[in-house]
């Protein structure tokens, strides 16, 4: 448990440093995309690593949380707090509702409608003009504030997603170590005998959809607000299918690895921007690669790696003796 | 894995680390385009065109002895990738001006960070907001929507067709578009009798056409990019449709009249002057620009030039402009491109002022008709 | 005048029109879907990538008759067998390497294999949307007040084709059955001595070449892009849930009463949200009868 | 105190059980026997809300359980182990115990995100009371080990440890002695026992005969779906048609 405590204050660290040590300040504008980012990995690493359901629809609800706090700020004039606490309510709401029926559904089925829920999602985005602008967007939605700070710069904005960022984390790491991450393992484990024992399976995995919408939505929120400016293709598939693959990539069932998935994943386009168009296929090859020989994640996979490949070594000089 | 990220790495600080040592003798231009995702039907030749021109200005030795170097991020058309791709522009790659995004979506993203930083800005993406309020570094090549509007109402009105159906594509084009067209109707004593959009993947519109059959219609207004309206085209065919059709600028290039084939015989749309620059009378402004435009572009890409590739063509050239009268700094750059006055482009005859960051009229835009698969000047 | 008796067409005409353009466009989304469907029983997969397949049937022909100048019949054959080779090689290199498949690791994999193929034939192929000429001409033929493509009739006629063989593969001949057997129970097959590992690679192999099939054969009405087989894949996948994941007819009557729905909801309702109004079913079809609309009920087993 | 009524089911076409009655009294262990394929995994999926039966009823002093889903009949005081024990294997042992006590914390998903105190109490007292059933079943040395781990005799007392965390009135064990040695049966008899005496009644199925006689007090015959004969350990031994169709077998 302590040694929980010490990995989370070496994080909270790193996190405040970071600054001191990044000079350009497009480096500090990435790190804040890879705040929002590892919100909505956690979120989805919440539902998809834990309770082991798949999610394709994240998008839609992480696109929710930026719309509604986007529209009742730029249009409705409504300060940016209550607007995102209002967002994260609605969607939490929102998704506890659809996720009854929506949780009975396993394996495929469940993949194919929260697809369809995210397109959906998507589709209102883009058809209700009046209140969404349409395709070209919403503009015009103020920044926070707080006590006379207004979070209008990088640095600013910085501090301000990633005390979002280690407060979600801090939350979901005493969430799964609780007797609630007990019982999702469980599930994950073995749903019959979980129910056996008295754990409403169902309930708790629609408390969890729930939850992980709601953390979207106010990711989204804080996207907007820092965006200023929302428009639907932020909110795709295709975003669907980045988070997920920050999950996998990172490491299912892990919250650290939600971090480490997201960082990769919004770096590397930054790396990638030499392979221009090849960019895409980097990432299919990724997904296939690592769900295929790195199940567990790079958060278990690299030390498995290096171990491997400390036992090669060690071997190495017994051959050649 | 490992051994793939290594050299992934290696190879992106040294490309930085090249970058940043040529950066004296050089000005940095950026450019944000959606080279993929679903506009790289924008993205692509505007990179492209780009690439060619900036080429040639420094074959011929640069700008006042200084070469340009262009620094191009591919947006995928959304706006948080144009956001972040801006903000690398600027603080990390340094440049001075930045051309693109191709959207109106991805520009209403970044214009906010190009006025907070102090950089211009020239979209290359056509919604009139971009520059309407006008913002003090945000200028634009691509013609206003309302300005193609304008031309296709004038020809309902000399043809006496007061009531039109319109069919948009659901995405930031045709949005636009139908904002416009909209906006500008009663203006031209126009009445919309049927209100229809399609979504930018759709194979089928017989339903949305059927409605337009069976209304009181007089003639359809398409706005699309391809591949839409080419299937429009085929279905107002199949349906026996006899209304005259008219489309957006969005498919001036021979690539609509392949796609649509018989079916776009006797189509009528507003387009730039690209597409029909060979029969331009030797008189106009812009011919010179334009002849010059297709045949390099056909020399280097082996492709027709569209008016797509005209937008980021004209920016990179409006920005070599007032770089030659100012200086390289954001500030005198900006200050120059404002003073613009008659500079014959591909887009049209830009003259900005403090009061229009667009810079074109209606007269940027010409009719053109299907006849005999090409495209033909209605006078 | 053209204009006034269009003008006269009556409601009745109109919904006639869109019956048509639904069943159309329906017979399309079947087609696909059985392509989905017969993954499905062989494997219990659901393969994410079976759009792509569509795309690379369509693609491969463009090729053949753009760059090689093949006659359309030779282009179409060796667009078939390419893409069968695809499904065999996406198969051999993706699925069967796994060593303990579930469905979430299926569906991520398949996932990736469709965006890593969509990448490829981008590359390749480029961004642009390409034109296939129609089978047998583009004058619309008359049925009743409404019109349809001569396109539309191959359309129909190769759906037909693919539901009888389908039935006809499954029902009667070897490995057929013991596709069915392998995917209503793995273990079992293997223990009787069927080559589960082979039977898996079948439904790859047949279901692609039915895929690209139905690329080729819609690519004249829907053109051909890198990306054509997103929206493509996504309907057929609808089709498939409706008609319970049948190979046969429940697939087909999901497929067409998808369309009819599309085409309906877009004339009367709002062409806007069209697809909306697609996944709309899907989910309520999930919600309340996830085995399908034209299956019988099974008591469920946990 | 366990009451099954008329209870039929069937998969498609088949049978697999017809109109099956009979009861538990309490404090009673009470085997179910029969061949394979007769139906008593079936009737213990039912019984604890997995399969919904086709026909009848189950009643629970009284109570007719027979359509309320198995996580609600554990707080009910009825719990079940598994034929091939369902470990949570990911888990380790003392969590195995404590996920049994699920029903006897009530700390909600806000509570246990900001780690309340009640929530750090509760789980010092279910983390407690865990122990105490480890040892109960004597295996407290494997606490720390990750179940997925353990040998299948530890892991059938892990699961029965599990089961009695949830404070049942009524277990059903699904063949507790298959795969285990002589020795472990014998230890497997007296634990048995000593849930019995715990006031827990006990409901088995079980192939081993000799453990069957031994420790139950009345007996059911299933055979092909149907009920074959019920009684004391003696008159089944004793019954005719039990000897022909299953004694007389081996």
């Amino acid at each position: 448990m302590n040694r929980e405590v010490y990995k989370f204050l070496v994080l909270v660290a790193i996190v405040l440093l970071c600054p001191l040590a990044v000079h350009e300040g497009y480096i500090l504008n990435v790190l804040v995309f890879v705040g929002i980012h590892t919100m909505l990995a956690l979120a989805l690493n919440l539902l998809l690593g834990y309770a082991g359901q798949i999610s394709l629809g994240q998008a839609g609800f992480f696109g929710l949380g930026a719309y509604i706090s986007g529209i009742l700020t730029a249009t409705h004039g409504v300060n940016p707090w209550l607007a995102m606490g209002e967002g994260a309510v609605v969607v939490t709401l929102l998704a506890f509702l659809i996720g009854f029926p929506i949780l009975k559904l396993k394996g495929h089925y469940l993949a194919m409608a929260t697809l369809g829920l995210g397109i959906i999602i998507y589709i209102v985005f883009n058809e209700a003009v009046d209140q969404t602008g349409g395709p070209s967007g919403l503009s015009g939605i103020p920044n926070l504030s707080l006590g006379g700070i207004i979070f209008d710069n990088d640095l600013k904005n910085y501090y301000l997603i990633w005390t979002f960022v280690l407060l979600s984390m801090g939350l979901a790491l005493n969430l799964v170590h609780s007797r609630i991450g007990r019982a999702l393992r469980a599930i994950h484990d073995s749903e019959v005998a979980a129910r056996v024992m008295g754990v409403n399976a169902r309930l708790l995995k629609v408390q969890i959809f729930a939850l992980s919408a709601g953390l979207s939505a106010v990711a989204g929120s804080l996207y907007a607000h820092t965006m200023t400016f929302v428009a639907p293709a932020s909110f795709g598939f295709n975003f669907s299918v980045e988070l997920v693959t920050m999950v996998i990539i990172g490491g299912l069932a892990s919250i650290y690895g939600s971090l480490l998935g997201a960082a990769l994943l919004t770096l590397l386009p930054e790396l990638l921007r030499a392979f221009q168009d090849y960019d895409i296929i980097v990432y299919g090859l990724l997904l296939i690669i690592m769900t295929m020989y790195m199940p567990g994640g790079l958060v278990k996979g690299v030390p498995a790696l290096f171990s491997a490949i400390r036992s090669r070594l060690k071997r190495k000089p017994s051959a050649h003796a | 894995m490992k051994r793939l990220l290594l050299p992934i790495i290696t190879f992106a600080l040294l490309s930085i680390w090249a970058g940043s040592c040529l950066a004296a003798s050089t000005i940095k231009i950026g450019a944000l385009f959606s080279v993929t995702g679903p506009p790289s039907f924008l993205g692509e030749p505007e990179r492209n065109s780009a690439k060619m021109v900036v080429d040639e200005i420094n074959a011929k030795g640069g700008i006042k002895g200084k070469k340009l170097e262009l620094v191009v991020y591919d947006t995928q058309g959304d706006a948080t990738k144009a956001v972040q791709a801006a903000n690398r522009l600027i603080k990390e790659d340094k440049v001075v001006a930045i051309i693109g995004p191709s959207t109106t979506g991805e520009s209403m993203a970044v214009l906010s960070v190009a006025e907070k930083e102090g950089i211009p800005l020239i979209s290359c993406a056509a919604g009139s907001k971009i520059t309407d309020p006008v913002k003090k570094w945000v200028f634009k090549t691509a013609q206003n929507d309302g300005l193609a509007v304008t031309k296709i109402f004038e020809h309902l009105n000399k043809r006496k067709i007061n009531k039109v159906a319109i069919l948009t594509v659901s995405d930031g084009f045709g949005a636009s578009g139908r904002e416009q067209l909209k906006a500008h109707a009663a203006k031209f004593g126009i009445q919309i009798v049927v209100d229809d959009t399609y979504g930018p993947k759709d194979t089928d519109m017989t339903s949305q056409l059927t409605k337009i059959r069976g209304s009181q219609a007089q003639a359809i207004v398409c706005w699309g990019t391809n591949p839409g309206p080419a299937v429009i085209a085929k279905n107002v065919k199949q349906l026996g449709i006899k209304l005259p059709l008219y489309m957006s600028h969005g498919v001036s290039s021979k690539k609509f009249i392949d796609l649509a084939g018989d079916a776009a015989e006797g189509i009528i749309l507003p387009s730039g002057r690209v597409i029909v620059a060979d029969v331009l009378p030797a008189s106009d402004k812009q011919k010179k620009s334009l002849v010059a435009f297709v045949k390099d572009y056909q020399k280097h890409y082996k492709a027709e030039g569209d008016h797509f590739g005209g937008h980021a063509w004209d920016a990179i050239m409006l920005l070599k402009g007032a770089i030659e009268r100012g200086g390289d700094t954001p500030a005198a750059i900006r200050d120059q491109l404002e003073k613009t006055r008659g500079f014959a482009g591909i887009g049209g005859i830009f003259t900005y002022n403090t009061a229009d960051h667009a810079g074109l009229a209606k007269d940027a835009f010409v009719l053109v008709q299907v006849r005999n698969k090409d495209w033909a000047l209605v006078k | 005048m053209a204009c006034l008796k269009q003008r006269n067409m009556g409601l009745s005409d109109q919904i006639a029109q869109y019956l048509v353009s639904g069943l159309s466009t329906g017979a399309i989304y079947a087609l696909i879907g059985i392509g989905f469907a017969i993954i499905y029983n062989g494997t219990e997969i659901i393969n994410f990538a079976q759009g792509e397949m569509v795309m690379l049937g369509g693609m491969f022909t463009l090729f053949g008759l753009d760059v090689l100048k093949l006659p359309l019949p030779v282009a179409i054959l060796m667009a078939v067998t390419l893409t069968t080779l695809s499904g065999v090689l996406f198969e051999r290199l993706t699925i069967r390497p796994l060593k303990s498949p579930t469905p979430l690791s299926l569906v991520i994999i398949t996932i990736g294999g469709s965006i890593l193929i969509r990448g490829i034939a981008m590359l390749v192929g480029g961004k642009d949307t390409h034109a296939i000429p129609a089978f047998s001409g583009s004058d619309p033929l008359s049925i009743g007040s409404a019109t349809i493509l001569p396109q539309h009739l191959w359309i129909f006629a190769l759906t037909v084709i693919a539901i009888v063989l389908n039935k006809l593969f499954f029902q009667y001949s070897i490995t057929g059955k013991a596709m069915r057997a392998c995917a209503a129970n793995r273990r079992a097959a293997g223990l009787v001595g069927i080559d589960v590992r082979r039977m898996v690679l079948f439904s790859f192999a047949i279901s692609a070449g039915l895929g690209s099939l139905a690329g080729i054969i819609v690519a004249p009405l829907t053109m051909t892009s890198y990306d054509v087989g997103v929206m493509l894949g996504l309907k057929g996948f609808c089709a498939a849930i409706i008609g319970g994941l049948s190979g046969g007819l429940g697939t087909v009557l999901g497929g067409l009463l998808l369309g009819v729905l599309e085409s309906l909801g877009a004339g009367l309702i709002s062409s806007g949200y069209k697809d909306a109004i697609a996944f709309i079913i899907l989910l309520l079809i999930l919600f309340i009868r996830p085995q399908g609309l034209f299956s019988r009920a099974q008591t469920e087993r946990v | 105190m366990l009451e099954i009524r008329g209870i039929t089911q069937r998969f498609g076409g088949i049978t697999a059980l017809e109109d099956i009655s009979f009861s538990v009294a309490k404090g009673d262990i009470t085997g179910i026997i029969g061949p394979n394929g007769a139906g008593k995994t079936t009737l213990f999926n039912i019984a604890t809300g997995i399969y919904s039966q086709t026909k009848g009823q189950i009643f629970l002093d009284g109570v007719d359980i027979s359509r309320i889903p198995a996580e609600r009949l554990a707080r009910r005081g009825l719990v079940r182990t598994f034929q091939n024990i369902e470990l949570f294997g990911t888990l380790t042992v003392l969590e195995n115990v404590m996920l049994g006590l699920h029903t006897q914390s009530r700390c909600g998903m806000l509570a246990c995100m900001t780690k309340m105190p009640w929530h750090i109490a509760e789980e010092r007292r279910i983390r407690t009371k865990a122990m105490v059933l480890l040892e109960f079943c004597g295996i407290t040395n494997l606490a720390d080990q990750v179940a997925g781990s353990l040998p299948f005799g530890k892991g059938r007392l892990l699961e029965i440890a599990r089961a009695m965390a949830t404070a049942p009135r009524i277990m059903l064990m699904d063949e507790p002695a298959a795969g285990l040695n002589n020795r472990e049966t014998n230890e497997l008899a007296l634990l048995i026992r000593k849930i019995r005496d715990a006031g827990v009644t006990v409901v088995l199925v079980e192939h081993d005969m000799e453990l069957v006689m031994d420790i139950c007090d009345r007996i059911v015959v299933l055979n092909l779906g149907q009920k074959l004969a019920e009684g004391t350990p003696r008159e089944i031994q004793e019954h005719p048609a039990v000897i022909a169709a299953y004694l007389g077998e081996g």
